[in-house]
């Protein structure tokens, strides 16, 4: 029952969202980059404008919309590669042998040391600025935070009873770790993902000030969100819609996350 | 007489019910226990005995609801008793002995502090009272070595000191009511019956006990009444003489009947249907080697809290025959469930080898054990640690299956089968394996290590968590497809009637060495050495009525 | 026995100090090259507007050691590092060592105390909502989702604008004393501690079904107790290890706080570091913060491994 | 009003130096707070002159590369030492031995001999008026012998071994927090041109560096501070309204903010491009929507707010304004008529893009909230505004190698000779800041005695003529005029700004009781 109601809860953000990101005019009314100054900071509830407009006259429900999709792409793109190289990494090095394992971890440290706006110069220099690059940069700076998580996970998993009785079974050790160590050991990796979404829509507005990542005056969630830092006492709805997004975003990954989860069970 | 004034009264249970949604587990249960009284829980495996006995301190999962017209301990009415009211009784006055013993330790503490975790929690004594305490308890109950030993956690102790650590962390504190869920099981004859003889000072000391088990010649020689349970119901039940010596239930005549001691060796122990063997047969290329499983020299040893270095096992040689079911019986600790362990290439022996199919098999890497692994299989004697706590018995099942290249869609058709012939409901298969009885649990192990076809069965205490009927179908099951299609077998129990009944050879071990192998009858009969003769002499029997009786 | 394992122990962390050394200067070192501009333009261009002459412009070049190869810089300052030598700032023209010395402590200070307040509170949460029913459940993990995705900024704003400018509880700005550590801390803890609970919480409702849960339950303990006791050591492990990571983004990647709080600290100094390309200062940073993480990781695995041997068994 | 002694301000201030030696690097906020701890030879008065401060008088020679200065005889370091020539030769010594310093290098300075006790002479390598100007600023200012020989190493991390003889010395430091600033009782040599003299009016000022906008005015309404650096404009109608603060607006001479236009790259080599650029941008709504009116226009290449009197060309005010027709007609002339599907204006295929690159860590004052203003301006026009920030390095290669657009900035100085170093052939991106990269011989003919020369009715003239070129030819678009707003309460008085427009010190500033 409860259950349910999250699932439906989840698949409406979900789909809210979805249709945001893939066909924005349908529900957004205005043009999100045109400035019109006459209408500028409209208080919430205007008529036309629901959710007010912002300093320059665009209408915030219209950059929020449009917003969603560079939105979502940071955050899920991000969160994809950190986990994906998180997870590669974390059981390459928890599964390995030691000196593998001592390997990877100086890798790990040195990478945790390293600052993520320099990997952010980097990636610009390398790959030139953009969002996908952006996403990239912001990705590889999570690998090693999921990359530990992971191994830890799969260092305590990997010696328990269940995991030698399927060995003593004649389950292959690939098999052993897809289904046995893996779904045992993702829970922690899972919730660090679904968290991540939202961070790194915040994060990667942090890069834009570097060319890296959404480009003004492209809305997007982060961005409208930092700007409206300095309104923050005066006009308040500037900074708390972006944030709802990307809270809703965030819920949205945390729901799908629990969902695969007890799927998975 | 009035219940509620009885001081002797230490539970008064009156048409105890325990339902999961519209299904009742338990129903209708009713008995008392006094002080200085032992009631006996015995019935078939999945009949409600945990359940009943955990329902006594009030630790039953809150999706089972439990209702009972009267439900007394100490003379007052636990029917709408608070968490907070249940844990004052807890430890102190109603000590508990989990049925899964090798699961009740917290594996990150050491045995001592588990042990003492009751006067912790009560507050009671100071430092040194409270470890002199856990000390003695320790003594009590057999445990070696106590002061050192007990800085070893629980994955490091074998089963039966386990299990003997379990028990004295339930009766430490002294408790006026003794619940023990099978507490017996993973312990050899001996320290067996040095712990019913433990319990029967206790209760004579005016301790009241409910002694679940499985095992009718303990229960005949503690319990003063007994209540045998099926299918969640109480069938019968009376003074242990009346019910034991002159059963009036079917069902406990059958019980009766069922013990393997009784039985001629090879008979049939059940009347329920064999399976067709069909199902069992290794479609596995010949071999052409006499010896399934042959061990040679193996030596084992680890280091002790004190940092001394412990041969756990040495020189251990045997061949396992083809077709052959070997027993290898010994004191508890003495290194069978090691051996077992070396013998899967699941721990690396410091010496010795194990070959299979005169094959190489322990110094093989794992990835090339793999595919030798659906030979040889294992039941060990941690079933609930051994099944992934997320996977159900359909999962576990299927994975067992498709090693068995059994395809996909005929899994689900032969997953049934097996249960069937562990003597399970279908039902079962989309339970986890935790919300399993024991007994459930343990007959899960087996049909899935049956599910390979293998040619080499390594069973590490396979039937301690069944009731004699189950166990004598379990028994049935393996002779028989030992019989028809040669599987061989190690076999290792802690009951000598099982192993007389059911092996061609037997070996005894004592502290890490085998000290006698030969042909079961003979073993049994001129046992040549000390340790086996002690042995035997402590196999427990059916006593007849007691005179003590209520 | 015990000695040797231990100084075997000391021997391979100062076998790792020194390679992830090593490796962090030479890999800031050619990151730090590979990137477009050097010091040295960026000064000569910003003096530019006041007028420079370009023999200055040389000069200036010359003095920051631009003009020499770069594999000759390299290994200068490869051989440099390995004699305890982190150089000089570029900017600041002070020792790198004295540098990075002056801002660890508020740094340590800060690290340490936001990540022990959302251990704190994300088991004081995790373990009173184990039990909690759907509702409650839901409605923290609407809170932790919330306080996760709150960017620290507003998260800092919203606690100066209500603790310290409305009720003036705590100081706005500085690093003087605990009570001016509260803020900051609190804004960096409370989303992480919000990650913390959504990680505690299953591993907390997997592990109360344990057996082992029931019978420390059956010995006497209160549910909570035994959660704390027992459940919470197994659930803390993955948690051990997120915090030693949580410790090492803290370190230089505080600036928002720090910004927002006025605090000194490393993170501000390696923004600007990063910022005008100085390259001593930038790869002290990250020398010294790798080896910081090396020891702290190394010790994380030690006590995750003191707490549960099976880990190494075999 | 007449002022009181006493008290203690408490000042926040946004950014705090990396570096405190004053002659190492020339970041703003250095010299602010560096100007209150030591005292220069001259004094650059607001009209743009030079007045006479440690020294007394001096005599310039006539190839200009000369300088004498006779040196008060009245003044002691905060240490107790004596000012005079030999100190200013440690102070150059120093400086010599120092690889980092700047000052000399920019100041072009050559070498000093000592005449007597109290008179020194100083010889610079080009004749240049803005040597007058170096020798203004606190990066010129002078140590205690004492500091010069036992703690020229320590200056950069540790501001309380800068003892100097300025009004107030510096008792206490934290990186990264604040620093305290006790009153100098012995200081009596303000510059000649201040109405008061003797030792500053306040006992103290606690210094903090709060980067965040947001918190100062936090501190500022909460109480917790007197004084507050760089109010962003949304906040200021909300402190003038308030009953206890007040704002103190100061605007910035110099070069206002504007954007370079780089003529050598195509098709910003086209004049009715750079000009329909210019007519497509609406400054005055943009300044209002972003700025809620607290930014003025910008008409000229040069702030109005620049000393020397006359140079600011107030003729062009007015003298353009947006003109979406004449945009449109201009770009369709240009060749660019016809539109692509996003409705920008193509030619040959290729769409009216400009890449815009933006300096990074020089972005302030809600910049890129401006730009967004304007990139949807020019869209309306059909150009698409590709604003590109990148860090300090990239920016600096770029600038050099011209691959850009247009890109922007301000810059805060005292004088026209900046108009020189943004025009002159010799000051292309490759050694100089040339951005709009004009390098007509022509053009350096005009703008070259902004420097060289010392007769201001030239440079007034000149720079004059500069702005107009600038406006003809479309080298820049000016945007607005930098100001800077200060918060306070209401108890602060006499605050004085520098002819940089900078809170020069708070010798005069005193705290009503
Ligand atoms: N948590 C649970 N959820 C659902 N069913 C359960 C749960 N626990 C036990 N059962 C079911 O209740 C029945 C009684 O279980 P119980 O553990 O009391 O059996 P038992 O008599 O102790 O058997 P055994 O001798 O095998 O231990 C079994 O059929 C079992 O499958
Ligand atoms: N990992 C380990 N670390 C230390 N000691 C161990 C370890 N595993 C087993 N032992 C010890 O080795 C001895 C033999 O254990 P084993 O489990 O083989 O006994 P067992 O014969 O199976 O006993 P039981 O009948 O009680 O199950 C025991 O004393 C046990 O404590
Ligand atoms: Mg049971
Ligand atoms: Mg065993």
């Amino acid at each position: 029952m409860s259950q349910k109601k999250l699932l439906l809860i989840g698949g409406a953000i979900w789909a809210l969202l979805l249709l945001a990101a893939l066909w924005p005019q349908l529900i957004a009314g205005y043009d999100p980059i045109q400035s019109n100054p006459l209408r500028a900071l409209k208080p919430l509830g205007t008529e036309g404008h629901w959710l007010g407009t912002d300093y320059l006259g665009r209408d915030v429900w219209s950059r929020l919309v449009h917003g969603a999709r560079p939105a979502m792409l940071m955050g899920l793109g991000a969160t994809a590669i950190a986990l994906v190289g998180g997870v590669l990494l974390g059981l390459i090095a928890g599964l390995g042998g030691k000196r593998l394992d001592t390997f990877l971890n100086g890798a790990f440290d040195v990478l945790f040391a390293f600052p993520d706006l320099l990997l952010a110069l980097l990636m610009i220099t390398m790959l030139g600025a953009g969002n996908f690059n952006a996403l990239l940069a912001i990705g590889i700076s999570g690998i090693p935070t999921f990359a530990r998580l992971m191994r830890g996970e799969i260092r305590r998993i990997r010696n328990s009873e269940f995991v030698m009785s399927s060995t003593a079974l004649g389950v292959s050790r690939r098999a052993n770790i897809l289904r046995h160590i893996l779904p045992n050991a993702l829970g922690p990796v899972v919730v660090l993902a679904s968290l991540f979404v939202g961070r790194a829509i915040t994060y990667g507005a942090s890069l834009s000030f570097l060319g890296l990542g959404p480009a003004r005056p492209t809305p997007e969630w982060g961005l409208m969100l930092a700007d409206a830092q300095l309104y923050l006492s005066m006009m308040p709805w500037l900074a708390i819609f972006p944030g709802i997004a990307i809270t809703l975003s965030a819920a949205a990954s945390v729901i799908l996350a629990r969902a695969l989860r007890r799927t998975a069970e | 007489m009035n219940m509620q004034t009885d001081p002797d009264m230490l539970a008064s249970i009156e048409g105890l019910t325990i339902s999961l949604g519209q299904t009742r587990l338990v129903q209708n249960i009713s008995f008392t226990i006094r002080r200085g009284q032992c009631v006996g829980l015995v019935g078939e495996s999945g009949s409600g005995k945990s359940l009943t006995s955990r329902a006594l301190i009030g630790l039953n999962e809150a999706v089972l609801v439990q209702s009972a017209r009267r439900f007394e301990l100490f003379g007052e009415d636990r029917r709408t008793a608070r968490e907070a009211d249940w844990r004052l009784l807890r430890g102190t006055r109603v000590g508990y002995v989990l049925q899964d013993a090798l699961g009740a330790f917290d594996p990150l503490k050491d045995v001592f502090t588990e042990v003492r975790e009751t006067l912790d929690a009560h507050r009671q004594g100071d430092r040194t009272s409270r470890r002199a305490m856990v000390l003695d308890a320790l003594t009590k109950v057999g445990f070696p070595e106590p002061e050192m030993r007990s800085r070893q956690r629980s994955w490091e102790l074998s089963g039966g000191l386990r299990q003997r650590a379990l028990i004295a962390s339930a009766i430490v504190a002294a408790p006026d009511l003794l619940i023990a869920d099978e507490p017996t099981t993973a312990l050899d004859v001996n320290i067996q019956a040095r712990i019913v003889q433990l319990l029967a000072g206790l209760k004579s000391d005016g301790m009241g006990l409910l002694f679940v088990s499985h095992d009718l010649a303990v229960v005949s020689s503690i319990a003063d009444y007994v209540v045998v349970m099926h299918e969640g119901r109480v069938v019968e039940q009376g003074p242990t003489a009346e019910v034991l010596g002159d059963p009036k239930d079917d069902y406990t005549r059958m019980l009766i009947a069922a013990m393997p001691a009784r039985a001629p060796r090879g008979s049939r122990l059940s009347s329920v249907e064999l399976p067709p063997v069909s199902r069992f047969v290794s479609n596995r290329t010949e071999t052409s080697t006499d010896v399934a499983l042959s061990a040679r020299d193996l030596g084992k040893s680890y280091v002790y809290p004190d940092g001394s270095r412990v041969r756990v096992v040495s020189d251990v040689s045997f061949d396992l025959r083809r077709g052959e079911i070997l027993g290898l019986v010994g004191g508890s600790g003495s290194g069978k469930s090691t051996v077992v362990k070396i013998c899967m290439g699941l721990v690396d022996p410091d010496e010795g080898d194990v070959a299979l199919f005169g094959q190489p098999w322990t110094r093989l890497p794992e990835r090339a054990r793999t595919p030798l692994r659906p030979r040889i299989q294992l039941i060990s004697q941690d079933p609930l640690g051994a099944f992934d706590p997320r996977w159900t018995v359909r999962r576990l099942l299927h994975e067992a299956l498709e090693i068995g290249a059994v395809p996909l869609r005929e899994r689900d058709g032969q997953a049934e089968q097996l249960l069937h012939s562990v003597g399970l409901k279908p039902e079962l298969l989309d339970r986890l394996p935790r919300k399993m009885s024991g007994g459930q649990r343990q007959r899960v192990a087996i049909a899935r290590a049956l599910a390979t076809r293998p040619d080499v069965l390594v069973c590490d205490e396979p039937v301690s968590a069944l009731d004699v009927s189950v166990q004598a179908q379990i028994l049935d099951l393996l002779s028989h497809i030992q019989r028809e299609i040669g599987l061989s077998i190690l076999f290792i129990s802690h009951d000598l009637g099982v192993v007389r009944h059911l092996c061609q050879r037997v070996m005894v071990m004592q502290k890490g060495e085998i000290v006698e192998q030969g042909e079961v009858e003979q073993v049994f009969a001129q046992p040549r050495h000390d340790y086996t003769r002690d042995l035997l002499a402590s196999i427990p029997q059916m006593s007849g009525a007691r005179a003590d009786v209520a | 026995m015990l000695r040797t394992i231990r100084e075997s122990f000391l021997f391979s962390l100062f076998l790792k100090v020194v390679i992830v050394t090593w490796a962090a200067s030479t890999i800031t070192f050619i990151v730090m090259h590979a990137t477009p501009g050097t010091y040295a333009d960026i000064l000569t261009s910003d003096l530019s507007q006041y007028g420079i002459s370009p023999e200055r412009r040389q000069e200036i070049i010359a003095a920051y050691g631009f003009d020499r190869p770069v594999w000759q810089q390299y290994l200068l300052y490869v051989g440099n590092v390995f004699r305890g030598d982190l150089g000089m700032s570029y900017a600041q023209s002070q020792p790198v060592g004295q540098i990075i010395a002056g801002q660890i402590g508020p740094t340590m200070e800060l690290a340490f105390a936001s990540i022990g307040l959302a251990l704190v509170t994300a088991v004081a949460v995790a373990v009173v909502t184990v039990r909690a029913g759907w509702f409650g459940q839901g409605l923290t993990s609407v809170l932790e989702v919330v306080v996760v995705s709150v960017p620290s900024f507003w998260l800092g704003l919203v606690l100066l604008t209500t603790l310290s400018f409305g009720l003036g509880w705590f100081p706005a700005s500085g690093s003087q004393g605990l009570w001016s550590l509260v803020l900051p801390a609190a804004t960096l803890a409370i989303p992480m501690a919000g990650t913390f609970v959504q990680i505690l919480r299953p591993e907390l409702q997997n592990e109360v079904q344990a057996p082992y849960f029931i019978t420390a339950r059956a010995r006497g303990r209160r549910y909570y107790s035994a959660v704390l006791r027992h459940a919470l050591t197994h659930a803390m492990l993955p948690i051990l290890t997120l915090s030693a990571s949580y410790f090492a983004f803290l370190v230089s990647g505080a600036v928002i706080v720090e910004n927002l709080f006025g605090r000194p600290g490393v993170g501000r100094i390696m923004l600007n570091a990063v910022v005008i390309k100085d390259v001593p200062l930038v790869s002290g940073i990250v020398i010294l913060s790798a080896v910081a993480f090396v020891v702290i990781n190394q010790s994380v695995d030690r006590l995750i491994l003191w707490i549960d041997p099976r880990i190494e068994k075999r | 009003q007449t002022p009181v002694s006493g008290g203690t301000l408490t000042y926040y201030q946004d950014v705090e130096p990396d570096n405190w030696n004053l002659t190492h690097v020339w970041p703003t906020p250095l010299l602010v707070l560096g100007g209150n701890v030591v005292d220069r030879l001259i004094h650059l008065g607001d009209d743009g002159e030079y007045y006479p401060w440690l020294a007394s008088s001096w005599e310039i020679s006539e190839d200009g590369k000369l300088y004498t200065f006779h040196l008060r005889k009245d003044v002691k370091f905060h240490n107790g030492e004596v000012f005079d020539a030999h100190a200013v030769a440690a102070n150059f010594d120093m400086w010599k031995a120092d690889p980092s310093t700047t000052t000399l290098r920019v100041a072009g300075l050559e070498g000093y001999e000592v005449v007597d006790d109290y008179t020194i002479r100083l010889s610079f390598t080009n004749p240049s008026a803005q040597a007058m100007w170096v020798m203004s600023v606190p990066a010129f200012g002078f140590l205690a012998p004492d500091a010069v020989k036992n703690h020229a190493s320590d200056l950069s991390g540790d501001p309380t071994k800068m003892i100097g003889t300025g009004p107030f010395k510096v008792t206490a430091y934290t990186r990264g927090q604040g620093m305290t600033l006790e009153r100098n009782p012995d200081y009596a040599w303000a510059p000649s041109t201040s109405d008061y003299q003797g030792p500053a009016y306040l006992d103290a000022v606690k210094i903090s560096f709060a980067p965040d906008p947001s918190v100062r005015v936090g501190v500022l309404t909460s109480g917790q501070a007197d004084l507050i650096a760089n109010v962003p404009s949304i906040f200021v109608p909300q402190l003038e309204s308030a009953a206890n603060t007040a704002v103190w607006e100061q605007k910035s001479p110099g070069l206002p903010y504007h954007l370079d236009l780089n003529v050598q790259k195509a098709p910003m080599d086209d004049i009715r491009v750079r000009k329909a650029l210019r007519a497509a941008l609406d400054v005055p709504t943009a300044l209002q929507a972003v700025y809620f009116g607290k930014r003025e226009q910008a008409w000229t290449s040069l702030s109005p707010a620049t000393p020397l009197v006359g140079a600011y060309n107030e003729t062009l005010e007015n003298s353009w304004a947006y003109n979406a027709e004449e945009a449109a007609k201009l770009l369709d002339e240009a060749g660019w008529s016809d539109r692509d599907a996003e409705g920008y204006r193509v030619k040959d295929g290729q769409r009216l893009a400009l890449d815009w690159t933006v300096r990074a860590s020089l972005v302030e004052d809600q910049r890129d909230t401006l730009s967004e203003a304007l990139q949807s301006m020019v869209r309306d026009a059909g150009i698409e505004l590709r604003r590109t920030p990148v860090d300090s390095g990239a920016y600096t290669a770029q600038m050099k190698d011209g691959d850009y657009h247009l890109t922007d900035r301000s810059m805060t100085t005292p004088d026209v000779y900046i108009l020189r170093r943004i025009y002159a052939s010799n000051m292309l991106p490759t050694a100089g800041v040339n951005y709009s990269r004009v390098g007509d011989p022509a053009v350096d003919a005009i703008v070259d005695p902004l420097v060289t020369s010392r007769d201001n009715a030239l440079r007034v003239a000149n720079a004059r003529k500069a702005q107009e070129l600038d406006f003809e030819n479309v080298w820049s678009i000016p945007l607005y005029v930098r100001v800077q707003h200060f918060g306070s309460n209401k108890k602060v008085q006499g605050l004085s700004y520098d002819a940089s427009g900078w809170l020069g010190s708070f010798y005069t500033t005193w705290l009503q009781q």
